[in-house]
């Protein structure tokens, strides 16, 4: 005969292993005053502070949805809720997805199913957004994205993805637009720059779906605008050190450099250019890494003379669009920090969710989808100087990008103690005089 | 001809029957197979059916991964490298070729296997830590080629076709379609680690893992036989590598073949007790459930990390009050009551 | 030619780095077997010590050291009481994944108390300083680092190898049980071996607190580099590990300056090339 | 000088010896001798601490040392020489030396141990500088002896000393426990070759399945008929 | 000749551990290796078995050259041996030690199983069959040992210091079963062992090894007279005892 313990260790293990898995999440039965919005971003390992943000972001918009806020001229801030909802509150569910496109498609199903959320958005990572945008595809469910700038994903012919984000093309076509624009003297307090200057450059992306996708782009497109790519490097992921690839970027003497980083390599270039001496007339870098709050604070001086491109400057905001600048006060109020590329992104995510379940006047899927095609965000509403939200489409590739979006170009300068993201394009919006060139290591 | 006949019949008796097995594991396995295959008819949920679905695979992996690290002893840090091989098999036929899924299986395993094939010799001349660092190195070698190669799709990776559900050309279903996919999948090799435990070849593995030169005394060949079940083991990952590429619909070398996988992979087997038929079972129904439900329930909340805090503080204190996992707890109580008794 | 100058010179600076921030796997390694997943915690904990001490102290980061390898000892201590004695009692594996669990607790528990934000130390005597040669231009922090390395390592091969207590650490390495009959308190060498380590872990992250940046998640960075240092070298070996340190940073630099993305495989690949031919590492016994 | 009393030690929870008690006084050579699995290794580890008592007590010099560590116990004067010698084979016979010395610490009693154990040994002297591991069997016993010696212990416990040795060491070995004892020192010996080692020891205990079964004098256990019988084949 | 071992060296980086051993054994003898601590013994008994290569010298075992062969392979030809320090495969049960030798010879798992209870009953250890060995004691972990290289079928059995450890009593029980043995499966015995009343009872022929040499060679009575023996290994003590 066999042993008690044995036979009730047995079986008591496999009922507790088999009733965990069986465990269903207490599905709430959510109020009708409340719709609820699926959001996914990376909130541990090495994209945990960018997912801090865009969640302070997100929720900043939520928020303002959620509850009068007399003292912002923005429409939205009046509605208590979705009006044509009968003013239903909008209830994020946020989820760590961990940067692992597995675990984003499975926390997808979570809150599709089981917490019957109307729609998704998220996820940074572009490789997340992919297998997070299969899962909506599939099961026919809204996904609006606002933070991967990844030209890929519109160009799937997904029916339920879109994206308010510009992409890289935009963003690298503004690059060289600038540099033009620096060259013909149009740059605010630069005069004419010769060609020769600017005309060598060194790119290096981080070797994910967005770095090399960013490099890539800005490979193809130099030649167009007259600029010849004197060094390439896809660097290593999760690299220790990059003294050799800054002394190789040094070694073939670039005008500009042009990053695709994630927050932390950037540092540790940053960090390695001063150690060797090493100053570029210009040093620029496709949002991601650059434009972070973080970036600007650990770097502190040093940052002073680096050019990002992102969406949001709140310097800009100040002087040309008071309702930005009006939320980027209660976003300071809450946080400490002005809003950035990141965080307003995040924040104009939600915020068109909101219009669009507004338009939409339904949870129902297909009256999403339909809103989402047809919507029009005026550009009075939003925080962006963007031309507005429309997921039109300007190529016959593309499908649900927002094609009134726009990039902008801002540089960090050291002032009083603290560095000030100042904007330097569109030149109409400049703020300040450009630091030309990048400053001399001291 | 009847010599052959009876083999066959042999072989076949070996893999369904647990008649050696006691009562008790019997019944409760047979409880456990029907509650899964009923599964998704008891819960109506979709994350548990993932969960469920998550559980299958890595307990799978993890049966795998048994053989060599198990049975054979040899600490395995680079099974993910297998997996990598399934699924980009499975996911460039079918996106370049439209090959269907069940040609390109085939030819995972046997990149998985003629790869291992060329990397086990140098690597059984190494022992303990040695090992286990070289196959963690060689895994990660693979992993930064697939990422740098251009016709791997690189970082960018790899998305499927998506195809209207269910489609069993390409493998594509619904959630409780790919539920019993993985069941099924789960079983074949759950049935062949019943034979397999009971073989002359396991016999021989354990022999190699306790002792080498006692084995080799007793005309075994210890190289062949740690070679030969390593590469077994690679072609059961790669067949979890497929099934993920047409699960998941979208593979890059970073989500299939990190250092991370390979770990939780060696970890759902040493959690559940390695070397026993039940460990990666036990294992996986632990480890899974425990990170997806505190990865969803906790992950969101805003305090970071505090589902990986408790997580990490579960598996220290297995690893340091159970080194030999939950299956050695019921072991222990046996080898009691047989010392008490004999 | 002054590339090939420029190149070796930054390798070997970034090498002895390697080798000290692999200096405390190995010293643990070699007294107990034991593979330390948390190792590249530990250097974190390090640097934020450092970070955390002079910032809020307002002290000269090269001050804090000693205070830094104070925490390190300690977190050595702790963990092999809390943790490492129970594990030593398990197989291997059950090792590898009670420090993997380690390595998961310290990182998260630090995310969870500091917030996962990037964070850099300003002020400093090594900070931002640079020594030009016409070839190459030196950063005297990174300087500062190879030379404590040197130093660490001479001090550490030192007590091994000349004093009695390193004497009976070996003696405990090689065989714990006979060590025991000699009157060695065991248990406490043990915890010795972690307290070193980590205490050398503390130094090496106190000293790259200088010019790198501190986020939860760094340790991940260095944690594979040092296996495959220590592992290079032997494992046990101190001198291994500092020539295996010096040979990975020159693999580092030169494939980092012609094919970046896959410099780590070269440094794995040529882990595996030496111990195919030599399976114990280049020094290992 | 030392008590031990009616003590009961499992292993991994099986019983393994059942209330032993025996008694080795100052200056005293005792035997223990028994069949394999008798539990007299299993002994000599509760003695010195590498492995505790469910119950009893063991008292060495009138201090009670049941519940102490190894190192504690070693610190008081007892040294435990084990079976299968465990020489540290990386480290030279100096070395060896020196750590057999580790409870000792000041420079000159080193020394003087050393010197006496160089007299004893003079072999070890010329090997001064080997590794350990690179010694012949018999030269590792002496070793182990010698590194013995050097902490002064005032019980000297070995653990077959001749085991694997060749007729002409094991005589030797022997003859070198023989003059210990003369010089003074208190020996507790576990010998296979039962017959020898009775006629070498003041007193004697059998041990049989965990149990001390006989005792008395060495050279009467020698000639005892039951011994003859179970251990000699007589 | 049924072994033969020809003018073998063997070296270990400049150490000559083997230096020109020759010798032969006839079918069914008992053969006696002795020889001081360090003489080459057990290095000889690798070298035979295959867990080493020798640097020069051939062996030969029935007539067929197997110098060089790894170890697995000459256990399948028939060389049987056990170990000085003992190596039990410790997550197994006892029985499953002896079937692993079995599988050397069949595939069937019942017929393996039937087998190693069969050898178990020869060697008395049928009770334990089931215990994991390393909860019993060294002598009878000696005895699974021997069970064990008996499950291969052997023809040639070399068993090295199978006595070392056992009190006389052990001794005498251990020379039983492998006189039995010796009988029933007509086997070749090889052994080295220190125990002079295990060697000189059981051996028909002795060899005496020193410093990698063969010293001596004959009859027990004739080798232990040898000056040189004496000398070297027996010690003054055994002679005059004798």
């Amino acid at each position: 005969m066999f042993s008690k313990t044995r036979s009730l260790l047995v079986v008591g293990f496999l009922v507790c292993a088999v009733t965990l898995i069986g465990v269903a999440p207490l599905a709430q039965a959510g109020s009708p005053k409340e719709i609820k919005i699926g959001v996914l971003f990376p909130l541990s390992g090495g994209l945990a502070s960018t997912g801090a943000l865009i969640r302070q972001g997100a929720e900043l918009a939520a928020d303002i949805v959620n509850d009068k806020w007399p003292n912002l001229d923005i429409p939205m801030a009046k509605w208590e809720g979705i009006p044509s909802l009968g003013g239903a509150k909008i209830k994020l569910i946020v989820m760590d997805h961990r940067s692992d496109p597995a675990r984003g498609a499975d926390l997808a199903k979570r809150l599709i199913e089981d917490e019957k959320v109307v729609g998704i958005m998220g996820c940074y990572n572009s490789s997340v957004t992919k297998s997070v945008s299969t899962v909506c595809e599939r099961y026919g469910v809204p996904m609006i994205n606002s933070n991967s700038t990844s030209p890929l994903l519109t160009r799937r012919g997904y029916n339920w993805f879109w994206r308010t984000t510009p992409d890289n093309i935009t963003f690298t076509v503004d690059l060289f637009k600038f540099l033009e624009g620096l060259v013909e003297g149009k740059v605010r307090g630069v005069g004419k720059i010769p060609r020769e200057e600017l005309d060598d450059l060194a790119i290096a992306g981080e070797e994910t779906e967005y770095g090399t996708t960013g490099a890539e782009l800005l490979k193809e497109m130099a030649p167009e605008y007259g600029c010849r790519v004197v060094k390439y490097i896809l660097y290593a992921h999760e690299s220790p050190d990059l003294t050799s690839e800054s002394q190789a970027m040094q070694a073939a003497n670039p005008d500009c450099v042009l990053f695709i980083p994630y927050v932390s390599d950037v540092i540790l270039y940053m960090r390695t250019f001063r150690s060797l001496r090493f100053s570029p007339h210009i040093i620029w870098g496709q949002d991601a890494g650059t434009v972070q709050p973080d970036f600007a604070r650990v770097l502190g001086k040093d940052a002073n003379g680096v050019i990002t491109r992102t969406v949001f400057i709140p310097e800009v905001a100040i002087k040309v669009k008071p309702i930005a600048a009006q939320i980027n006060n209660v976003y300071k109020e809450r946080t400490g920090e002005d809003l950035s590329g990141t965080s307003a992104r995040a924040f104009t995510g939600i915020q068109a969710w909101a219009y669009v379940l507004d338009k939409a006047g339904s949870t129902e899927p297909k009256a999403i989808q339909k809103a989402c095609n047809e919507i029009y965000i005026s550009p009075d509403d939003i925080i962006m100087l963007w031309g507005g939200i429309n997921f039109g489409s300007t190529t016959p590739d593309e499908k649900g990008q927002n094609v009134l979006g726009m990039g902008m170009i801002g540089q960090w300068q050291w002032k009083d103690g603290k560095n000030v993201l100042e904007a330097v394009y569109p030149f109409d919006y400049a703020t300040a005089d450009m630091i030309y060139p990048f400053p001399e290591w001291e | 001809m009847v010599g052959k006949m009876k083999a066959v019949v042999g072989v076949l008796k070996d893999t369904f029957s647990f008649n050696d097995l006691p009562l008790s594991e019997r019944i409760a396995f047979a409880a456990f197979l029907v509650f899964v295959f009923f599964f998704p008819w008891i819960v109506h949920t979709s994350y548990p059916r993932v969960v469920m679905i998550r559980f299958l695979l890595f307990a799978m992996y993890g049966l795998g991964w048994n053989l060599i690290g198990g049975y054979g002893g040899q600490v395995d840090l680079g099974q993910a490298k297998n997996v990598g091989f399934g699924a980009f098999a499975t996911a460039l036929m079918i996106t370049w070729w439209g090959v269907p899924f069940w040609i390109t299986v085939p030819v995972g395993i046997t990149v998985a296997v003629v790869e291992s094939f060329a990397v086990a010799y140098p690597m059984f001349r190494l022992r303990g830590h040695y090992f286990a660092i070289a196959t963690l190195c060689v895994a990660l070698v693979w992993q930064k080629l697939f990422l740098f190669w251009d016709w791997t799709g690189g970082a960018r990776g790899v998305e499927l076709p998506i195809k209207s559900a269910p489609n069993f050309t390409y493998m594509q279903f619904g959630t409780i379609g790919y539920h019993y996919f993985i069941f099924a999948l789960f079983m074949a090799e759950f049935l062949f680690m019943n034979w397999f435990r009971k073989s002359k070849m396991s016999y021989e593995l354990q022999a190699v893992r306790d002792n080498e030169d006692a084995a080799a005394s007793l005309g075994i060949n210890v190289t062949w036989t740690k070679v030969k079940t390593y590469l077994i083991t690679a072609a059961m990952g790669a067949v979890g590598g497929s099934f993920y590429a047409v699960y998941h619909l979208y593979i890059d070398p970073r989500c299939v073949m990190q250092l991370d996988l390979s770990i939780l992979i060696a970890m759902t087997a040493m959690v559940g007790g390695a070397g026993s038929i039940w460990g990666p079972i036990l294992g996986a129904a632990i480890l899974i459930p425990l990170d997806m439900y505190l990865g969803a329930l906790l992950g969101g909340m805003g305090f970071y990390g505090i589902d990986f805090i408790i997580y990490a503080l579960i598996i220290m204190v297995i690893a340091a009050r159970e080194p030999r996992g939950i299956w050695g707890i019921i072991e222990r109580a046996r080898r009691r009551g047989y010392v008490l008794r004999g | 030619m002054a590339l090939a100058a420029e190149i070796t010179a930054s390798g070997i600076l970034m090498g002895s780095i390697f080798a000290l921030v692999a200096l405390g796997l190995t010293l643990i390694f070699g007294v107990m077997n034991v593979v330390n997943f948390a190792h590249g915690e530990f250097l974190m904990i390090g640097m934020y010590s450092a970070f955390l001490i002079s910032t809020f102290l307002s002290i000269e980061p090269l001050v804090s050291l000693p205070f830094v390898a104070v925490v390190g000892f300690l977190l050595g201590i702790i963990t092999y009481y809390l943790l490492i004695r129970y594990l030593l009692r398990g197989p291997m594996i059950a090792q590898l994944f009670g420090t993997f669990g380690l390595m998961l607790f310290l990182r998260y528990l630090v995310m969870f108390i500091l917030g996962p934000n990037p964070r850099v130390l300003h002020q400093g005597v090594l900070i931002g300083k640079s020594v030009s040669l016409s070839w190459f231009t030196f950063d005297i922090s990174k300087l500062a680092a190879a030379g404590f390395s040197i130093l660490l390592f001479v001090l550490v091969s030192w007590m091994i190898e000349r004093t009695k207590l390193g004497r009976a650490l070996r003696a405990t390495s090689i065989d714990a049980e006979a060590a025991g009959y000699m009157g060695i308190d065991t248990e406490k060498m043990n915890a010795l071996a972690w307290g070193i380590g980590g205490a050398t872990a503390g130094i090496a992250g106190g000293l790259l607190a200088n010019f790198y940046y501190i986020t939860p998640t760094v340790g991940m960075l260095f944690i594979m580099i040092a296996f495959a240092t220590v592992a290079l070298g032997g494992f046990g070996s101190i001198r291994g590990a500092f020539i295996a340190g010096l040979i990975v940073g020159l693999i580092m630099m030169v494939a980092g300056y012609y094919l970046s993305q896959i410099k780590l495989a070269f440094v794995y690949l040529a882990y595996f090339l030496v111990v195919v031919l030599r399976p114990r590492g280049l020094f290992g016994w | 000088m030392l008590k031990v009393n009616k003590i009961e030690v499992h292993y991994g929870g099986v019983p393994a010896l059942h209330e032993v008690s025996f008694e080795v006084g100052k200056g005293e050579l005792v035997a223990i001798v028994g069949a394999n699995g008798a539990g007299k290794t299993t002994t000599l580890k509760t003695v010195v601490g590498a492995l505790s008592p469910v119950s009893g007590s063991i008292e060495f010099e009138g201090v009670d040392i049941t519940e102490k560590n190894t190192a504690e116990v070693v610190r008081l004067g007892i040294t435990y020489v084990p079976e299968g010698r465990l020489i540290f084979g990386p480290l030279t016979v100096e070395e060896n030396l020196l750590l057999g010395a580790f409870t000792t610490s000041t420079k000159e009693e080193i020394e003087e141990r050393m010197d006496y154990v160089h007299h004893l040994f003079p072999i070890l002297k010329e090997r001064y500088k080997q590794r350990g591991g690179t010694l012949s069997g018999g030269e590792q016993q002496m070793l182990a002896i010698g590194r013995a010696l050097m902490s002064s212990p005032k019980l000297l416990m070995l653990d077959e000393p001749s085991l694997g040795l060749m007729p002409t060491l094991v005589t030797e070995v022997l003859e070198v426990v023989a003059r210990l004892k003369e010089k003074g020192n208190t020996i507790l010996l576990v010998e296979q070759n039962v017959r020898e080692a009775l006629e070498l020891a003041d007193r004697g205990y059998v041990l049989e399945t965990g149990r001390v079964v006989l005792e008395g004098e060495g050279k009467d256990l020698s000639r005892d008929p039951h011994i003859k019988k179970a251990y000699l084949g007589l | 000749m049924f072994l033969e071992v020809k003018n073998l060296y063997k070296e270990f980086g400049g150490v000559v551990a083997n230096a020109g051993v020759s010798f032969g054994l006839e079918k069914g003898e008992i053969v006696g290796l002795i020889g001081p601590n360090g003489a080459g013994k057990t290095t000889l008994f690798n070298c035979i078995a295959g867990y080493y290569k020798p640097t020069s010298g051939k062996v030969f075992f029935k007539d067929k050259d197997i110098t060089g062969w790894p170890a697995h392979r000459t256990a399948r030809s028939g060389i049987g041996r056990t170990f000085q320090i003992i190596r039990m495969m410790e997550r197994l049960t006892v029985e499953e030690n002896v079937m692993v030798g079995a599988f050397c010879r069949i595939n069937d798992r019942e017929r393996a199983r039937r087998d190693a209870q069969e050898i178990l009953e020869l060697v008395n250890l049928e009770e334990q069959a089931n215990a994991h060995p390393t909860e019993l004691p060294i002598a009878t972990q000696k005895r699974i040992e021997l069970a064990r290289a008996l499950a291969i079928e052997p023809e040639l059995l070399t068993l090295d210091e199978i006595a070392a450890g056992l009190n006389p009593l052990e001794t005498i029980q251990i020379i039983d079963t492998l006189r039995r043995i010796h009988k029933e499966k007509n086997l070749t015995l090889l052994l080295t062992e220190h125990v002079m009343q295990f060697i000189m009872r059981i051996s028909e022929r002795i060899i005496v090894m020193a410093a990698g040499r063969k010293i001596a060679e004959g009859s027990p009575q004739e080798v232990a007279r040898k000056e040189a023996v004496i000398k070297a290994y027996l010690g003054e003590k055994y002679a005059k005892g004798k």
